[in-house]
């Protein structure tokens, strides 16, 4: 069922131009190498199969759209915020180019989308991140959407569930974008104030000022299969202590073992889990 | 080639001394020229005078890093009356790149928090050159937590490269440490004052950053990243730190121009390091100024602002 | 010799054999024994019953062990229509001897926390033989904190043979990750109900215990060490594990008299492994009705009794 | 000065025979072989050293008494719930016999002592820990004790300080017993709602039920050098894991490396100390 919903060519009023992109990336590419298995795998069996390699279970990348379609109840997204965009605060050289290249790439203004959705028929509040744009990487309009999608949640007192992937902190943006690590820190302490759930679910990568933020801050934190999660990249890390990293080191079957995450689950497995805990947490904290 | 080391102090020192052998040759030729030397002297005075009103980011990053400059166990030292250590996370391990403990300021209980650097080689290796571990960060947020039991406010000093990016510190939850901490600042129930006295990199220097009021010295920076980190992922390219310096506007004067901090305590001339008394009276003043503004202020009001500043912080089309 | 199994229930199957090839033989040689035999039947299920309402504590500790009897594991499978287990303690590791998670009983929702003990060699190393290290208690302590947050009432599960004694568990503070649960727990400002199936030994144990009410199977135990160690320790004598077991009070029958226990759960004759249907029905009655009972209660009344309760435990002269 | 205090004959109303007592081991014993350097040690020398071995600083064990004189002003202590004593509420074979031997060696009625004191002039409750009573092992009085210790530091709004050293659980009071560390840690959880400053001074032995409650639960951790500090026994953990311990295994150079104590003070060193604490802590929670 959560497959026909994935596959269906269906319009998508937040990314116009999915369709039409997967289209074309299909007519390009009919087959993709796996990174996890080296094996070939048609793009439309990948479409299938949510994106998952069905000999590896290797969990390809997905675009914020496909991700609500996956997680959401159909037709339930309404996207709210949509207006913000990125300025150049800092005057940065480049910034508004890279921001335009984002833009074309992905069919996105920025590297989050917000709204209300339902899952299992519960109101939520849902934000998803897309790695498309710039890496997903944190500035002012994440930092402002991620305290926006909060604040909704407050106000409706309704559950949020984010999706993150990000590779951190959006460099040119500087300190403005270091400082929406606190920032949004500081609203999900509001969340807790107000006895709300919060579910982060931890896609490949998630790291840096997004790992240190809102991401680890959940009630609940679930991470898909083999997905990247630490504060520092692995590259930095190999360069400063000069020596080979273990296997699967900060994949998030290592972050289970130690005791950073609550669930792994597969992409197929996500929404029925979301509608148990939404069960589970239906009186809110009425008791 | 990329200025590694700031040696504008070391030209002035050879200025001066060929300037004194120049006092000495004029002298024995029984030439009086102490007029025209007193000119030059305060000619060299002046021009050093400016060149610190008008150092590079860059400048600052290296001044910034200098293993001499006074830090947190400096200003304890000196500002408190009475000063206890303490340690620990109760749960792992103690962490000798934070220090935090109990000081008396002017006969107001603080609870202190800092990084600690060291100053050769062999305090770098036991304070990890100033790089918490996830106990470093969940030692602060223990005692975070006793600042509030006991309703004392907490005061701060900043001075790290960042969080360690390590092994073990991956293993231990670095992100998850660092997280709690942000948001147990951005909601603890105490005055928080923080003062930048050196260099601040990254998310790892942030936690003890969120506060109602931030201070930076003169020559600090306080960066999203170190600048050789932007120049070698941004442009691939480490030889244009200097110019990402720049760009990346981290020092305390972009800062305050971004509304991000609060006042800039000024440094003698030359840089804190080669006054440890000046430096110190002046971040003593800054210091008393505004803890007593934020101690008296009503408490509600004052989380309910250190709460609007913080989300306000960005700049966005809409 | 110390009885190391309790092992009446082979006696029992030997002893019905016997009956049964007595039958076989009887038909076959065209005896009507059936009478008799039925008799003979009757009586052995009546001194089988009688034996279960008499047996000793130290029987009851070799029941209370049994690897067969349902755990934590089989209750909540069988008591919760909804249930999703949760992981880790956000600091160092995921600990397997503690089974955590939320579990819907009966349409209410409940943070559940409990040992997990381990039914063959694999489990058993798998889970650590039921031997929480601190990351167990520090799992259970931000459940319980999750459980306050979403107002959720909170039910354990006890069967342990303690914390575990090892390096590592010393190293990471042991002592300290048990106290704060015990603080917490007295504490925890939501209804909290616990129930002892197994083996309930030291303080490793009375972490989940510390409770609004404590219900116990009825051939659980609860000892403050183990009868091995207390034999060892007090006596210098192993072999009188069987008195000691007498002499400590462990039994539910006992905790019940000191006013420590608050229901006893009836287990089948022959004890809960045997019948884990009927086991599970009475426990879950009896988690029906004190639930309900504590849910209803006003809460600032329900937790000044539950530190009344705590308060008022031990007798002394004065 | 401390050292003069402690070696001064003077009357110590709550262990009115104290005296008498040291007198007799001085004349019994004039020398103690110590067990941190093998070396001999004048038993004069011991107690003008604050039972300190001078040559490798060795804390031997103290007496309540003594421990009393040596951080709390002189003469400001004043006992209270002097009369509670042990029963033997589970008709444990031997147990009264136990405590009888255990008051006649100790001249105490149970393992801990309580009362008002001051510290540097500052108004505390002070409890301390007697090892001599059968290894201050923790049942209904000593729970009861602590608890009230606890309730007047709250009705007077003084700081509590408590120096512990204990075998762990009374094991001739059963569950009893057990149930006193949910007792004295539900006691601390008050005193932390007070917002009162709670001090535990760590002496050589603090083990099993009494380090895993009131112990380990104070705002400040001070701990003797070489105090062995932990919840299982070393001989249990050895037993369990059939390998030798690391040296320095559970002492209290172990512990602050480990993250889980404040300092280690030499007991020269802790009244000082003390003063400076509760210096810092004058305002309470006043702000
Ligand atoms: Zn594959
Ligand atoms: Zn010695």
């Amino acid at each position: 069922m959560i497959k026909n919903t994935f596959i269906r060519k269906k319009y998508f009023p937040i990314t116009p131009n999915i369709d039409q992109l997967q289209t074309q990336i299909r007519a390009n590419l009919s087959t993709t190498t796996c990174p996890g298995c080296s094996s070939r795998v048609s793009d439309d069996t990948l479409a299938e199969n949510l994106r998952v390699c069905p000999k590896c279970k290797h969990h390809f990348s997905i675009s914020a759209g496909q991700r609500i379609e996956l997680i959401a109840d159909s037709g339930s997204f309404k996207e709210f915020n949509t207006g913000l965009s990125s300025i150049n605060i800092l005057d940065f050289p480049g910034y508004e180019e890279k921001l335009e290249k984002a833009n074309e790439k992905s069919s996105l203004q920025e590297a989050i989308i917000t709204g209300y959705a339902s899952i299992g028929g519960h109101s939520i509040i849902l934000a998803v991140m897309d790695s498309r744009f710039m890496m997903a990487s944190m500035g002012s309009v994440v930092g402002e959407k991620v305290c926006r999608a909060v604040e909704h949640a407050i106000e409706t007192r309704c559950p949020i569930v984010i999706c993150t992937s990000s590779g951190g902190a959006r460099m040119q943006e500087g300190m403005i974008s270091l400082m929406q690590m606190a920032k949004t820190s500081a609203a999900i302490n509001k969340l807790n104030e107000a006895g709300l759930l919060y579910i982060s679910i931890l896609t490949h990568p998630t790291t840096g000022g997004v790992s240190a933020s809102f991401a680890s801050l959940a009630d609940i934190i679930i991470a898909e299969p083999g997905a990247l999660v630490g504060f520092a990249g692995p590259r930095v890390i190999k360069q400063t202590i000069g020596q080979q990293l273990p296997e699967k080191f900060q994949h998030s079957e290592f972050l289970l073992e130690h005791g950073m995450i609550d669930i792994i689950l597969e992409r197929s497995q996500i929404r029925d889990k979301l509608t148990c805990l939404l069960n589970l947490h239906k009186g809110g904290n009425n008791g | 080639m990329v200025k590694r080391q700031f040696d504008y102090e070391q030209k002035i020192k050879d200025l001066k001394g060929k300037l004194e052998e120049l006092n000495d040759l004029s002298k024995n030729m029984q030439f009086d020229l102490s007029n025209e030397i007193e000119i030059l002297e305060q000619k060299i005075q002046e021009d050093r005078e400016t060149r610190y009103q008008n150092l590079e980011p860059w400048e600052k990053v290296l001044l910034s890093r200098n293993p001499e400059r006074p830090g947190a166990v400096d200003y304890i030292a000196a500002l408190c009356d009475d000063w206890v250590e303490l340690h620990g996370d109760r749960c792992f391990s103690e962490d000798a790149a934070i220090i935090a403990g109990i000081g008396s300021f002017e006969g107001q209980p603080l609870t202190i928090l800092g990084y600690r650097k060291g100053k050769n080689t062999k305090e770098n290796l036991l304070f990890n050159f100033g790089m918490p571990n996830p106990e470093g960060y969940r030692k602060i947020e223990r005692l975070l937590r006793q600042a509030e039991k006991f309703n004392r406010p907490v005061l701060t000093f900043i001075d790290t490269p960042g969080a360690y990016p390590g092994i073990g510190a991956e293993e231990r939850g670095q992100a998850w440490s660092i997280s709690k901490v942000l948001m147990t600042m951005a909601s603890l129930k105490v005055p928080v004052l923080a003062v930048v006295t050196g260099e601040g990199g990254s998310g790892g220097a942030l936690t003890l950053a969120v506060s109602d009021r931030l201070l930076m010295l003169s020559n600090a920076v306080f960066s999203v990243a170190t600048p050789e980190a932007c120049a070698s992922i941004l442009w691939k390219d480490l030889e244009r730190v200097e110019e990402m310096a720049m760009a990346m506007k981290i020092t305390a004067q972009d800062l305050f121009g971004l509304d991000i901090v609060d006042e800039i305590i000024a440094e003698p001339v030359g840089g804190a390091h080669l006054n440890y008394e000046a430096t110190i009276a002046e971040v003593k003043t800054a210091i008393k100024k505004h803890l007593s503004d934020i101690i008296a202020r009503d408490r509600d009001e004052l989380l309910a602002e250190r709460y609007r500043k913080l989300r306000n912080i960005g700049r966005f089309n809409e």
